[in-house]
Order: C-alpha cells, then sequence, then structure tokens
C-alpha cells in the first residue's frame, strides 16, 4: 500500500520536472489527452491494487466475517467477473471516445512536413513550401497551434517516430506512409527519438522538435528554403574531400542525398542525429571522431584528411547557418 | 472380454462445452477480416462494414442463447447415475457463454464508436 | 476405505520385477532414461540453467545501463545481448521450463507410470539441450543474432544483417519450436489419456487442466512463428519476397505472424504457472480451492482470448483505429479471467481455517499475486491505444512484461522448486535460504523494475545501448541496476540451497506439506507402487489411508502383466480404463536421432549442406530404428488391472493413443496451414497488382486438376492397402506394393502441382505472389515427404512380417497423415488456383 | 610350451601405446646422431622420393576446393600472367625456349619445367599450389594475400604455357617492354637488367603502347598524389598485390616520387580492345557516377571527378574490365586494408553487380584522364 502512494507521489513530482523528451511535459494536444488518461489509469490501477492487495491481507490475516465473506464462491463472481466487467467497459468506452477525438478529426487543411527515417537519421522535407519542398535534416520545425501532418515513411528499415511532449509514436515501414497529426500548445524545443529497434545506433537517432509562433515558422523556413552562401572558406575543401557525394549544400555542387542535407546546418541545434549539441568544436569532434560517437554510423571514416583539411571543413560547416 | 468402455459423444460434449469461446473467436475473425479487406479495397466496400458487424453480432448472440438453453441436454451424462461430469461440463459452458458474450460485445462497441477505416491521427 | 481393488498381500518379488523394469539406467548408459522424473529433471534443469545464463547477460546489460553515456560493453555486443537474452528467456527458459514441469509432474500428479511416449519427450529435451546450447554459445563468438528478440523484418533480411547471426535464430529457434511442439503432443495426450480410473474431467488437478491448456495453445501459436520464420529463412537464404515491399511483400506480414504466436506466448508461459498457484494455494490453506469450476473458465477463456490479442503489439504500425480497437476489446476481456483466478485464490486463503504459515512456496506465491497484480494493471494500462501509442517500445513495456514474466512464471517457479523437492529430492531445500532467497528477489525486483515505468514515460526506449544525460533518466536506470543485482544475489542463494540440499533420490518424507493430490502419494521409479481409483479432487485428503493403500499394491495395476513398462489408458472425459499401453523403456536411438536432428539444423545455419544431409539421413534412420522397436509384437492377450477389470493391451482406432496423437498432429498441420492461408490472403489485400499481374501465370486447369485427383488417389489406395493386409503372422507383397503405390501418387500429385506452375513461367523471387504459390506447394509437399518416409516403413514391416490386420497401427497413422495431406492438398488448390479469379480487379 | 598370455582389450592398448612411444624415441634417436644426411646433393633415397610425391600430390588434391574458375582463355589475363612468370617464375621453373638455370636444377626437389608439366594439374589444383606454396620444396605462396584474382592470371598462363614456342613466349612476357636488344657493350659492362619487370611501361602501356591487359589500370595521367600512395602502398605492403608487391619493393621512396612526378606527366594509348560497350549501360553508369542512387550510394564523381582531391585516382579512360575487377575485390574486402581503401570499401558494401557493371562501362567509355589538362568540375557538363 505504501509502494502506490509512493508511487503517486513520485510521478507528481516528475510531472514538474521531467526532461524535454518526456510524456510528463506535454505540450502536443495528442499527448496532453494522453497525459490525462495515464493519470486516469494510473490512479484507477493505485485503488485497484490497494482494493486487491486489501482483500489479501484481510484473507491471510485473522479469521473474522471480512474472511468468511471473502471465502465465499460468489465473491469470485463478483469480484473477478462483474466488477473487472464493469471497470474495463467504462474504460474501454473512455479510449474509444478518446481515439475519436484525435486530432485527424480536426478538419482543416494542415501543414504538411514529411519525415523519412533512415539507418540512423531522419530526412524532413517541407513539401507545402511556395518555392518547392525544402529538405533539411534531423529537425523539425512547426508552427505553434497550427495543425500539422507529417508523413512519415522508412528508406530502409522499420523505425518509430516518437515526440513524446507531443503525441505518441508511430512507426515508419518500408513500402508504407503513415501519417501523424500534430498540434502543439506552447513554443519550445523537445527532442524526439526512434523508438523501434533498427539495427546498430539504434540508440543514437535522436532529433529536436522546435516550436515556434507562425510567423517566426514563416520567417525562418524562408531562410531555410534559401541556398548556403557561395565561396565560403572551407568550400573547397569540403568539395575536394568528396563531401558531396552523399551530402547536399544547395548552392554548391554538393548534391548528394545518401547523407543528411547540410545547406543550414549549422542553424540547427544539433548534430549527428541529435547526438551533439551544435558548437564549433562538436564539428571539429565529429569530423575526428564520429565512429566512436555514433558506432557503426554509415558516414565512412577520412582518416588521411590532415589537421588543416579537417579544420577547414569543419569551418566551413560552421559557417552555414 | 468385452469392447472397452468409450467416452460416447466426446466432440459433441468438447464443442458444446466451449461454443461461447469458439462464437467468440469466428465472430473476432469474420469482423477483423471483413473489416481489414474492405478498408484495403476502399470506397463501394466501407459502406457494409458495420452492419456486417452488427448482424455478426445478432447472430452470434443468437446462438449463444441457443447453447444456453441446450446446453443441458446436450451434455446430459452417460450414465445417470453419476452426474459429476455434466453439472461441471454445463458450469463451464455457462459461464465461457457469459465471457464471451462480453467479449463480443466489446468488439461491437468498437464498431459503434469508431469510423470503419483510417488511422485516426 | 473400500475393499482393495487388487488382492493383498502382493505375491512376492513383485515390486522387484517393477524395480527392475522401470530402472534408471546407470553410470554412461544414463542419456539412454527415458524415465519421465529423470528426463523431466534433466529439462527443468537445463531450462534453469539458461535462466540463469540470460540472467547474467541482463546483469551486464544493466551495468552498461546503469549511467548514462558509459561504454562498457561495444554497441554491437550490445545488440547481440539482448537479443539472445530475449530470446533464451522466453524460448530456453520459460517455456521449456513448464513443459519440464508438465514432463516431470504430470505422471506424478495422474498416478501414470509415465507419460505415453515417454522416448518422444527424451527426443524432444535431447534436441532442445543440444540446439539451445549452441544457440546459446553463439554469444560468445560474435554470431549471435542482433534483431531483438521478434526479429522484425526487413532489418533481419540479409542486406541489413548478412552473416549467419540472424539465421542461427531462425532455426535454432524454428527448430526448438518443434520440439516444444513434441512435448506439447506428450502432454495433450497424457492429461486426456493417462489420467488414473475414476479421475473425470472435473476431478483432474487445476495444474493437469493447465498444462492441457498450454499444449494447446502450443498447438495453434507455434505453427505461426515456425510458418514465420521459414519465410523469414526462405526469404534469406533463396530471396522469394515475403517481405520485401518493393516485390509485394509486407514487414508486417511478420508482426502478424510473429504476434499470433507471440502474445499468446505469454499465456502459454503464465498458464501452468497460474495452474502451479492453484495447486499450492489450497495446500497452504488445507482447503479445497473455490471456484474451481471458474478457474478452468479462466483457463480456457485466456487460452482463446490470448489468440485475439496479437495486433495489441502493433497498435503503432498506422494501421485503422477500428482494427485497433477491437484487439484493444480483447485485451479487455483477457483481464477478466486473471481477475477470476486472484478472487478465487483470495477466497481460498480467505477459507483457510488456520493461520496460513509464511513458508517459502507460500511466500513466493504471495510475491506472484503483489507482482502480477501490478503486471496486470500495466497491462489494461497498455490495452488502451492512447497509452500504448506513448508506452509502446519504452521501458515502461519492460517493465509492464517483466512483471508480468517474473512476476507470473519465474516467482511460481521458485515456490514450486521449494514445493515439490520433496518428490525427486531427498530432502527439503532450506527454508532459512528459502526466505533470504525469496526478500532479495522480490525487493530486488520491485527496485529494478518499478522505475522502469517511470523512466519509459520520461522518454527511455526500450533496446538502446546508451543514453544521454541529458534525457534525465540516469537516477532510474541505477536504481533499476541495484535492483538487478539483488536479484542475482536472491537467484545466488537459491543456487547455494540448490548445491547444498538438492540430492535426488527416491525421496525422502512423504507429503511433507500435507497436500491433497496425487503427486505426493509414496513414489519410486515406477512412480506409484499401484494406481490408485480416484473419486475426488483432493483424494489424499478425503482418503487418509489412500497412500498406505497404493503403497500396499492394493490399488490397479500393482504388477508388470506384460513383463515391461506400461500404464492404464483412459477415457478422455470419464477416466475409464481402457487399456494397458506398453511404453519403450531406455534406448539410444532417440537420443541419436535428436542430437543429429540438431546437428542438421545448425549445419544447415551454416549452409554446411551435405554434411547436414547426412546428419539428417542419420536422424531418419535412428527414428526409424527407434519405432521399429516399439510395437512389442503379438500382446500378451487381456490383462486384468484389479477392481475386476481386464484391459487389452493392444487397440487401434480411435480409442488408441496414437491415433489421439495423430488427430493432435492434424491441428498443428492445420495451424500451419491456416496461418499460410492467412498469409496469403493478407499479402493479397496490401499488393493486389502483384496478384493480378499473376493470374496470367495460372497453369491451364488441367494441372490442379490432374494433381487433385492423383492425391485423392492417393488417399483411396492408402484406403484400399488396408484391405491387402496379411492375417497375423503371415506376409504378402500387395500390401507393401499398395502402400508405395500410394505415396507416389501423393508425390506425383505433389509434382505436378509444382510443375505446373514452373511451366507457366511462374517464380517465386519474381514477386510474393509467387513465392506463396510455391509455398503452398512446399508445405503440401513436406507432409507428402514424411509419407514416404511412412510408407517405406509401413511396407518394410509388412515384409518383416510385423504389420497385419491386427496390428496395424503404423498403417493406421500413415493413412491418417495421408487423409488430412489430401484435404489440406484439395483446400490450397482451390485457394491458389481459385482465388486469382475471384478476387477483385480486372484481369 | 604354451603362451599363457589372455588379450584383453587393456593390453591391446598397452601394447599399441608402447609401440608409438618407441616410434617416437627411435626417430628422435635417428635425428639426434645425425645419421641421416640432409643433403640435397644426396636426393632423397627411392621411397622418400615417392612418398614425398605421394604426399604433395595428395595435398594438392585434398585441399583443393571447389573455385568459381574465371574464363582461362581471357587473353587479359594469359597476359598478366606471363609478365610476371617472366620475371618471377621463370628463373627457376623455366620457359620456352629458356631452360632452368643450373644453379636451381641443384635445388631438392629440381623445380618441375612448367611448359611440360603444368597441364598434369587441373585448374584449382594449380590455383593452389600457387597460392599457397609448398612446403619442403622452395615453392613460396602469393604475396598478395586475399588476391585469388591475381592467381587466377597466372593459373591462365600456366594453362597456355605448353603451346607457346619460344617466340610466342617472348612477345607475350615482354609486354610492352622493348625486346632485350643485344647492346653487348651493356652486356659486358653492366650485366642483364637485375629486374626486368620494373619496367612499369611493360604492363601499364605508354605514349606507344597501351596496356598489355584490360585487367592492368593505366598510369599515365593520374595525379602524383594518387600513384604515390598506391606505390608507397605497395611498397609498404599495406596493399596487397603479387604483381605489384615485389615491384614497390625495390623502390626507395625518392625513386617512387620520382617515378609518379614521370607518369603523371606522361600520356598513354587507350586500351587496344575494350569489350563490346551497351549504351543503355553507359548512360545508368553516368547517372550513378554522377548523381549515386539517392538512397546509400554516394555519386562516384564527387571523389573520382576532375575537381576532387588529387590523391583520389580518376577512373576515366580505365578499361571496364580493370574496374570491375577492382570494385568486386573491395566487395570481397581484399582492399579494406589503407585509409583509402576502408573508406571505399564502405561504399562499395552497397553496390550491386549491376552497378558495378553499369559504372565501369561508363568510365570506360570516356577519354583518358590527363593531369593537369583543362578539368570540368563535378558532376559537370560533358
Amino acid at each position: 500500500m505504501k509502494r502506490g502512494a509512493c508511487f503517486l507521489a513520485c510521478l507528481a513530482l516528475l510531472a514538474g520536472c521531467a526532461g524535454e523528451q518526456s510524456a510528463f511535459s506535454a505540450t502536443g494536444e495528442e499527448a496532453i489527452s494522453t497525459l490525462r488518461l495515464t493519470w486516469i489509469l494510473t490512479i484507477g490501477s493505485v485503488l485497484v491494487f490497494l482494493l486487491v492487495i486489501g482483500a489479501l491481507i484481510a484473507a491471510l490475516g485473522r479469521p473474522g466475517a471480512l474472511r468468511q465473506r471473502l471465502a465465499d464462491p460468489r465473491m469470485v463472481t463478483l469480484g473477478g467477473i462483474v466488477f473487472p466487467m464493469v471497470v474495463l467497459a467504462i474504460l474501454l468506452i473512455y479510449s474509444f471516445a478518446l481515439l475519436r477525438a484525435g486530432p485527424a478529426s480536426a478538419g482543416a487543411a494542415p501543414l504538411n512536413i514529411a519525415v523519412e527515417g533512415k539507418q540512423w537519421w531522419w530526412r524532413v522535407t517541407y513539401s507545402d513550401t511556395p518555392g518547392g519542398p525544402v529538405e533539411s535534416a534531423n529537425e523539425l520545425r512547426i508552427p505553434v497551434g497550427e495543425t500539422v501532418r507529417l508523413e512519415l515513411t522508412s528508406a530502409d528499415v522499420i523505425h518509430s517516430f516518437w515526440v513524446p511532449a507531443y503525441a505518441g509514436k508511430v512507426d515508419m515501414i518500408p513500402g508504407r506512409t503513415n501519417a501523424l497529426t500534430l498540434k502543439v500548445t506552447a513554443p519550445g524545443i523537445v527532442r524526439g527519438q526512434c523508438t523501434e529497434y533498427c539495427g546498430g545506433a539504434h540508440a543514437l537517432m535522436a532529433f529536436r522538435v522546435i516550436a515556434m509562433p507562425p510567423e517566426e515558422f514563416a520567417a525562418w523556413l524562408e531562410r531555410e528554403a534559401a541556398p548556403a552562401e557561395q565561396s565560403l572558406p572551407g568550400e573547397a575543401e569540403f568539395l575536394r574531400a568528396g563531401c558531396g557525394a552523399c551530402h547536399t549544400v544547395r548552392g554548391t555542387p554538393a548534391e548528394g542525398t545518401a547523407g543528411p542535407e547540410l545547406t543550414h546546418v549549422a542553424s540547427r541545434q544539433t548534430i549527428g542525429a541529435g547526438i551533439l549539441q551544435t558548437t564549433p568544436e562538436n564539428f571539429r569532434t565529429w569530423l575526428d571522431r564520429h565512429r566512436e560517437i555514433k558506432p557503426g554510423n554509415l558516414m565512412p571514416e577520412y582518416e588521411f584528411l590532415s589537421a588543416a583539411e579537417r579544420e577547414a571543413i569543419a569551418t566551413y560547416l560552421e559557417a552555414l547557418e | 472380454m468385452s469392447e472397452p468402455a468409450r467416452d460416447t459423444r466426446f466432440l459433441r460434449r468438447t464443442l458444446t462445452s466451449l461454443s461461447g469461446i469458439l462464437i467468440w473467436a469466428a465472430h473476432f475473425g469474420l469482423v477483423y477480416g471483413v473489416q481489414h479487406v474492405a478498408c484495403r479495397e476502399g470506397a463501394g466496400w466501407t459502406g457494409f462494414v458495420k452492419p456486417v458487424i452488427y448482424l455478426a453480432t445478432v447472430l452470434a448472440a443468437a446462438l449463444m442463447g441457443l447453447v444456453a438453453a441446450k446446453a443441458r441436454s446436450w451434455l446430459a451424462p452417460d450414465d445417470p447415475g453419476a452426474p459429476d461430469v455434466s453439472i461441471f461440463l454445463r458450469a463451464v459452458t455457462h459461464i465461457l457463454l457469459v465471457l464471451s458474450l462480453f467479449g463480443v460485445l466489446a468488439t461491437t462497441a468498437s464498431a459503434v464508436l469508431l469510423p470503419t477505416c483510417g488511422a485516426l491521427r | 476405505m473400500s475393499e482393495p481393488l487388487s488382492p493383498v498381500p502382493r505375491p512376492e518379488g513383485e515390486e522387484d520385477e517393477l524395480l527392475r523394469i522401470w530402472a534408471t539406467p546407470k553410470g554412461w548408459r544414463l542419456p539412454t532414461a527415458v524415465n519421465n522424473t529423470v528426463i523431466g529433471l534433466l529439462y527443468l534443469g537445463a531450462a534453469f540453467v539458461f535462466f540463469v545464463a540470460a540472467g547474467i547477460l541482463a546483469l551486464i546489460m544493466r551495468t552498461q545501463l546503469a549511467l548514462p553515456e558509459q561504454e562498457l560493453v561495444s554497441q554491437d555486443l550490445y545488440n547481440q545481448m539482448f537479443t539472445v537474452h530475449g530470446t533464451t528467456m522466453m524460448f530456453l527458459f520459460a517455456v521449456p521450463a513448464m513443459e519440464a514441469l508438465g514432463v516431470l509432474l504430470l505422471p506424478q500428479m495422474l498416478a501414470a507410470r509415465d507419460l505415453p511416449f515417454p522416448r518422444l519427450s527424451a527426443f524432444a529435451v535431447w534436441a532442445y539441450v543440444v540446439g539451445g546450447t549452441v544457440f546459446f554459445l553463439t554469444i560468445f563468438i560474435d554470431l549471435a543474432p542482433a534483431g531483438g528478440w521478434f526479429m522484425y523484418p526487413p532489418l533481419t533480411l540479409m542486406e541489413y544483417q548478412p552473416g549467419d547471426n540472424a539465421d542461427f535464430w531462425l532455426l535454432g529457434i524454428g527448430f526448438i519450436e518443434i520440439s516444444a511442439i513434441a512435448g506439447a503432443i506428450e502432454i495433450i495426450v497424457g492429461v486426456l489419456r493417462t489420467r488414473p480410473p475414476g479421475m473425470s474431467l472435473d476431478k483432474l488437478p487445476i495444474f493437469g487442466w493447465a498444462m492441457l491448456i498450454f499444449a494447446g495453445m502450443i498447438m495453434v501459436a507455434f505453427p505461426a512463428v515456425i510458418l514465420a520464420t521459414m519465410l523469414l529463412e526462405i526469404e534469406r537464404a533463396f530471396g522469394w519476397p515475403f517481405f520485401t515491399a518493393e516485390l509485394g511483400g509486407d514487414p508486417l506480414l511478420w508482426q502478424h505472424l510473429f504476434w499470433f504466436f507471440g502474445h499468446p506466448e505469454v499465456y502459454i508461459i503464465f498458464l501452468p504457472a497460474a495452474g502451479l498457484v492453484s495447486m499450492i494455494v489450497p495446500t497452504a490453506a488445507r482447503k479445497p480451492l473455490v471456484g474451481f469450476n471458474l478457474i478452468v473458465v479462466a483457463l480456457i477463456a485466456t487460452g482463446f482470448f490470448s489468440f485475439g490479442l496479437w495486433v495489441h503489439h502493433m497498435f503503432t504500425t498506422g494501421i485503422p483505429g477500428l482494427s485497433l480497437a477491437f484487439f484493444s476489446a480483447a485485451s479487455m476481456a483477457v483481464a477478466i479471467p486473471s481477475g477470476i483466478q486472484f478472487f478465487s485464490w483470495i477466497a481460498t486463503f480467505a477459507a483457510s481455517e488456520r493461520k496460513i504459515e509464511f513458508n517459502t512456496p507460500t511466500l513466493f506465491v504471495l510475491g506472484m499475486l503483489f507482482i502480477f497484480l501490478i503486471g496486470g494493471l500495466t497491462g489494461v494500462m497498455v490495452a488502451m491505444v492512447p497509452f500504448n501509442w506513448q508506452a509502446h517500445d519504452t521501458y515502461f513495456i519492460v517493465a509492464h512484461m517483466h512483471y508480468v514474466m517474473i512476476g507470473g512464471m519465474v516467482f511460481p517457479l521458485f515456490a514450486t522448486f521449494y514445493y515439490w523437492v520433496p518428490i525427486v529430492g531427498k530432502r527439503r531445500l532450506s527454508e532459512r535460504l528459502g526466505r533470504w532467497s525469496f526478500w532479495l528477489i522480490f525487493i530486488g525486483f520491485n527496485v529494478a523494475f518499478f522505475p522502469m515505468h517511470i523512466s519509459g514515460l520520461m522518454g527511455m526506449p526500450r533496446r538502446v545501448w546508451t543514453y544521454p544525460a541529458e534525457l534525465g533518466v540516469g537516477p532510474f536506470n541505477l536504481v533499476s541496476t541495484i535492483g538487478a543485482y539483488m536479484i542475482a544475489a536472491g537467484v545466488l542463494v537459491f543456487i547455494i540451497d540448490l548445491v547444498r540440499n538438492f540430492r535426488v533420490g527416491e525421496g525422502g518424507q512423504d507429503n511433507p506439506f500435507g497436500a491433497g493430490t496425487l503427486e505426493f502419494l509414496p513414489q519410486d521409479v515406477y512412480s506409484t507402487r499401484s494406481i490408485p481409483h480416484v473419486s475426488s479432487r483432493y483424494p489424499l485428503w478425503d482418503d487418509p489411508d489412500l497412500p498406505r493403500s497404493v503403497a500396499a499394491g492394493e490399488q490397479y495395476l500393482p504388477d508388470a502383466p506384460t513383463g515391461g513398462r506400461e500404464t492404464i489408458v483412459t477415457s478422455a472425459i470419464h477416466a475409464k480404463p481402457q487399456y494397458i499401453v506398453q511404453m519403450p523403456g531406455p534406448g539410444w536411438t532417440h537420443v541419436i536421432a535428436a542430437v543429429f536432428t540438431a546437428a542438421c539444423f545448425l549445419l544447415l545455419t551454416v549452409k554446411i549442406v551435405v554434411p547436414a544431409m547426412l546428419c539428417a539421413l542419420v536422424a531418419v534412420g535412428a527414428v526409424l530404428t527407434w519405432v521399429w522397436s516399439i510395437d512389442k509384437g503379438p500382446d500378451a492377450g487381456p490383462v486384468s488391472i484389479g477392481g475386476g477389470i481386464t484391459l487389452p493391451v493392444y487397440v487401434t482406432g480411435p480409442i488408441s493413443h496414437g491415433w489421439w496423437a495423430m488427430m493432435v498432429l492434424w491441428v498443428v498441420a492445420g495451424s500451419l496451414f491456416i496461418a499460410f492461408v492467412f498469409s496469403y490472403l493478407y499479402l493479397w489485400t496490401v499488393s493486389p497488382e502483384v496478384w493480378l499481374a499473376g493470374r496470367e501465370f495460372l497453369p491451364q486447369l488441367g494441372w490442379p486438376l490432374g494433381a487433385g485427383v492423383l492425391m485423392l488417389g492417393a488417399a483411396a489406395v492408402m484406403r484400399l492397402s488396408r484391405r491387402a493386409l496379411p492375417s497375423p503372422g503371415e506376409r504378402n507383397l500387395l500390401a507393401p506394393l499398395a502402400v508405395l503405390a500410394a505415396a507416389s501418387l501423393a508425390g506425383a500429385g505433389i509434382t505436378a502441382e509444382i510443375y505446373g506452375h514452373w511451366t507457366s513461367g511462374l517464380r517465386p523471387t519474381a514477386s510474393s505472389y509467387g513465392a506463396m504459390v510455391y509455398l503452398g506447394a512446399i508445405l503440401t509437399a513436406q507432409l507428402v515427404l514424411a509419407i514416404a518416409i511412412m510408407s517405406g516403413f509401413c511396407a518394410a514391416r509388412v515384409l518383416a512380417g510385423k504389420l497385419d490386420r491386427v496390428r496395424w497401427a503404423s498403417l493406421e497413422n500413415t493413412s491418417l497423415l495421408l487423409y488430412y495431406t489430401t484435404a489440406q492438398f484439395l483446400i490450397a488448390l482451390i485457394l491458389i488456383h481459385g482465388f486469382p479469379h475471384v478476387m477483385g480487379g480486372a484481369p | 610350451m604354451r603362451i599363457r598370455v589372455t588379450l584383453t582389450w587393456l593390453r591391446i592398448v598397452i601394447g599399441l601405446l608402447a609401440c608409438l612411444v618407441a616410434a617416437v624415441a627411435g626417430a628422435l634417436l635417428i635425428a639426434w646422431t645425425g645419421l641421416y644426411s640432409l643433403a640435397a646433393s644426396h636426393g632423397h633415397p627411392g621411397w622418400m622420393t615417392s612418398f614425398l610425391e605421394f604426399g604433395k600430390r595428395r595435398s594438392i588434391i585434398a585441399n583443393t576446393r571447389d573455385l568459381n574458375v574465371p574464363d582461362l582463355d581471357d587473353p587479359n589475363l594469359i597476359r598478366l600472367g606471363a609478365a610476371h612468370f617472366d620475371a618471377g617464375c621463370a628463373v627457376c621453373h623455366g620457359a620456352p625456349g629458356r631452360p632452368v638455370t643450373p644453379v636451381f636444377e641443384a635445388m631438392l626437389p629440381v623445380p618441375p619445367p612448367l611448359s611440360e608439366r603444368a597441364q598434369d594439374w587441373s585448374p584449382e589444383e594449380l590455383h593452389w599450389v600457387v597460392r599457397h606454396g609448398l612446403q619442403f620444396t622452395g615453392m613460396p605462396g602469393w604475396s598478395g594475400e586475399d588476391r585469388d584474382d591475381e592467381v587466377w592470371a597466372m593459373v591462365a598462363f600456366l594453362r597456355a604455357l605448353s603451346d607457346l614456342t619460344p617466340a610466342a613466349y617472348g612477345q607475350l612476357a615482354a609486354g610492352n617492354a622493348p625486346q632485350e636488344t643485344a647492346d653487348v657493350d651493356a652486356l659486358v659492362t653492366a650485366g642483364p637488367a637485375s629486374l626486368p619487370m620494373a619496367a612499369c611501361a611493360k604492363c601499364h602501356g605508354s605514349e606507344s603502347a597501351p596496356p598489355t591487359s584490360d585487367l592492368v589500370p593505366i598510369l599515365s595521367g593520374q595525379s602524383p598524389a594518387a600513384l604515390e600512395i598506391a606505390l608507397n602502398d605497395y611498397r609498404s605492403g599495406a596493399r596487397e598485390s603479387g604483381f605489384m608487391e615485389p615491384v614497390a619493393g625495390q623502390l626507395s621512396e625518392d625513386r617512387i616520387g620520382a617515378i609518379a612526378a614521370y607518369l603523371s606527366s606522361r600520356e598513354s594509348l587507350a586500351y587496344a580492345g575494350t569489350e563490346a560497350t551497351d549504351p543503355d549501360a553507359i548512360a545508368r553508369g553516368r547517372e550513378l557516377a554522377r548523381r549515386g542512387d539517392g538512397d546509400r550510394l554516394a555519386a562516384c564523381d564527387s571523389c573520382h571527378g576532375g575537381s576532387a582531391r588529387a590523391d583520389y585516382p580518376r577512373l576515366n579512360g580505365q578499361s571496364a574490365v580493370y574496374i570491375r575487377a577492382q570494385l568486386q575485390l573491395w566487395k570481397e574486402g581484399g582492399r579494406a586494408v589503407t585509409p583509402h581503401g576502408r573508406l571505399m570499401a564502405e561504399i562499395t558494401d552497397d553496390l550491386s553487380e549491376g552497378q558495378i557493371t553499369d559504372i565501369a562501362a561508363y568510365y570506360a567509355s570516356q577519354p583518358v584522364f590527363q593531369y593537369g589538362a583543362a578539368v570540368s568540375p563535378a558532376g559537370g557538363e560533358e
């Protein structure tokens, strides 16, 4: 019994201080209603738990009227069949009601964004942009208060898209397109992660979602759609080393699509699919040790690059804002 | 030596005792199958799903009622002097019918409350 | 007590004769033993070793996760570890441990001398021990699979997992599943047909009921995963696109098949454990179980409902909301039977007239109630679709699953160890160490797994090798790791207890806990001295004189009338004595068969084909030798078992246990076939365009018609061959020829089916449609292969003068299998050749 | 007299063990006394010769595995093998018109004259012997680990050897190198060239001749950096090749630098007769080279095109056979040994057979790359 109470206390505490990848700090509509359901289920479970354990303790205790009543076969029918049937029927209907009221039923024309899972990063494409689709990676930006429809696909194995603060997860399955409709109530930065085991670096396949006011979002998207600045220092080294084989930097000959798009990589929160904070040193760290930081990732190692070349490429990446 | 004693009507007794849960299984399979195929086939088919589910539910409930009414005679003992097994099997039959009916109704409730296709997200 | 059923005193030397007949082989011949106690202990011991080994993997993983961003083990090794941990716990520990308890305890509870197919269970055990050991050892040589224990494609396809690692999982586990099915056949026939006279179904101990449902569920669930592993292995090895989306396959097909097995699997593991609890609780209370009928219903209902839950594991795959709701509803329905059992146990405790003694078995049972209750409640939570979307694939599920599995199965298992050790060991285990073990495991368990509920919702996904500090789940993980070490300490204490106190022997004190069921009768290698007549659910309580009477040989079958191993077969519902079954004794053939079957599968895994085929030949040869020796030859005629009952010793037809086993096999094969039909239709719904394209490859009508006629002809010839059988003592040529002709016709039928598709230009690698068509033929072809071998066997027996009009069980079984095959083949023909015509869409 | 010994299993085993111990002790005794002469000039006693011969033959047959034998009549293989044979093997085994040197005739066993004896063995057996060498005979194993592909060139040549006239052999073996001139003066003062195979042009082609085999890359016109890396990797043994390691092993670092500079400034004739090319394959290859396949495969030209780093080799104008062979070698892991090789290995991992063919066809269809000539940017217009 004590344990149950402790559990409640713990949860109450956590709800206040949970991290950015937590179902407890819900700011998306679906997550908020699920959190409410979670509390209801938790409290209900605790009550049932107390009831049953209470009955068990009574049954083990001193003989008495209560014990006699518990020993009655009708008690088994009542506690084992009638009681669960009633409780479960209520719960079932409540959960169906929640399902029905999901954001997908809202009807308004949503903003479409495609997210493709790959081993082990995320390709993000803003489909509804006036100048044509804008590609980005490992970071999703969405306008607050608007309905956003994510089209979720996979390029290789099954991944699962999970931003607990906004909504439950949706699997990304080869050959299928799944949808997730989000409506976020407050601006902020939250973390998401792949939750379907997808091989090697599954644990290190994360991303950030940034919810921003609609006008800021529009401005950002316009910036994001623009090509990178030309002839930045280090661009030559970047191209000569062949980085463009896998990465795209719009406005340069780098047009590779096997790896994440890098046009504005320095303006993103993280590098390596949510693994390192975006800082100048971390670009260098990534170039030097990415196989240690994210074992098994598919970017080859360029062991033969000289320190100066690494420096130049890192400088270039830092400048890609 | 005579022929060894045999359990007569083993299959009938087993099927009667399990009828509730078997009806649930058939209902469940039918309902899920119809809905799955219809949603895949798309337009023109989806309209049939709910009527089929309701019809199946009515049919299942009717069958369950029939079994409940007939269980006594279907499970009558071979040897009137040894009623234990029959009483037991009858109890099993009836309780299983109750649980299965709950299962069938829970399935139907989903159909009442939710749209036929669509992932709802 | 009533009059003795057999005259007393028993003749001098009778017991010595029994001891001689049932003696356990000594020394280096020990592996030949087939006694259910020896085999059961080996089975249980091996399962426990796997439990400890997989537990050590878990400890290493918990150590890696104790703090954020650690690199104690490499990412790749970690991925292999959680795969092997899950696989081992599920396939090499949980199911085998439960089957082991069935093998070990059922004959004692039923006062049978042994299970009806002792060598079959011994075969299953040896195959499991060899295969399981090799599978587990792959973790030490970097050959272990790294796909998670549910091995989702496409991650497990060749493209993403080259090397033999995944094949070890597929072939190894597929093979162990087959061994589990062999065990399940044994259990079903054993429970239904080897009960003591008078133990009608309403008096069958709950554990017997649980094992019956358990085995029934295995019959239906395991074929689904066997089909799934077949599909995946075929796709890996030969590129038939079952799961590749571009060619009309679907990764979700695997999930459907796997979870159609996987969810019932949880209950397959839980039900026997619940049955054990239902045996221990009445003993603790010294009162009959309250609501016996309700518990039986609960077991049956769980068995069925659990097959309606599989999509429960696929709520996030984007399938229509209403589909999810159906499965959510079934998840609710399955909660009720557990409620019934809980309240029944509480009521039984409450009914006790004395203070409940908190001995170790009772403590573990109470621990189970506490933990499984939490697991059940979180189970209801995850059955709610929106909550599931958040909790799925996080540590919340890890916590829930361990609460269910450890609470539902491991705690009852430990209770079982302490409760039933007296019937196999010389002395009881230590109560003091038992308590230490219980409290360490119980507290450790909650410390380890309770925080995972919270860390999961705080964003910790499952199967992650490491996690960033910023997630804020570090403290929870540290606590979990501490708990894991406490569990390990508890298990260690138990092992110390085992080492100090567990000595296999004749058994010490009879019935130390004052139980009411037959397994606590005085026992020796022959089980009970005589087989009692049962007239209540707790015979030892209702007739305190029974142990003495049984031990004095006053009950049924106190002697060995046929001079060999035998037990009474009774009718399935009322347990009326029907005949005496003669059983084989120790032998090497089944051991050789098991070792070489395992070797064949493992060699296939590493693609060493020719030696693998040689192993298969040796295995088949060993099986044939073994089966050849089972028939003891002309019988001693009807024998008396006491109580004025005289029984035959050889029967055929629907009362024989062989016939029943064949019926169970029908169910297994039928389940496999239904899983195939489901897969065929499912892929059609996913990729109708491939099916439409397949229409032009349909062979002319003559092909299926010809194939069908050939197969029907095979069945007819087989039916007629019975008439051609010689009289006893004679031999002829007609019968063997007829049998072989039937097998040849069947072979021709299936060949025509395959050849027809081939000449029409259909190729299995081109699309999922072609793959499914050929797979359907393969399913029939493997049955035909078995029939061919069995037919050769029958023909040889006729020629040897061992198969005649009276003793024709081998031919009966061959015929039954052929009838089934014919039916399956005809349905398959209609599906394969008919469905493309009636499905929607223009040609 | 009666023999009062009963034969039991135990006694039989003990007896056998005693025999074994005696045999070992005897052998040790003979070795210690030095009674047995190991002088090569003695030759083996007859029984020993036949025993060793028998053992060798059985060992070769027993160890030979079923291999995928390539087309051994392929002149590309034969020519490549010929050049190496002349420089490496002929000294012991002789060659058409050139008997075994007397020094090597004094070996025990005498190296067999292969123009006669190579026919005794199947291609798989020859492959095994060339690949692994033979103990106790002086026959070395192939110096390029995991280069089974190279060994097949030797086997193809050995199969062709018996039909060769001295003149035909001379032509094949010399490749593009000038035939030995009868410059008596040089012969008298400097002796014969010690390393005839070290002439790069003999195999790799020059302004006046194409490479002798399509399996040999054109080196003229590559960047000095790429050439230096290749030669240094061969020299250090990091990169495996039974053909190139012996050559590069003889060179000093300065020499390598000079050679690289020299070769990069030269031109070479294109391959003599390339295989028929499929325009569709070339088109598909062009797409792959310029853009990759969009999913996992990177665009080849990003590194192998004109403007990439100088240490990345250029592929334009190399033969399709050569490119295919190298990509296969990468896929099998044979080149994941140097930093550049490891990088490339990750890319070739995902290549399908079809893609390999297409890419090779595309690059073979391009004019030979010339270092220092005007370069078009990667992915630029054709």
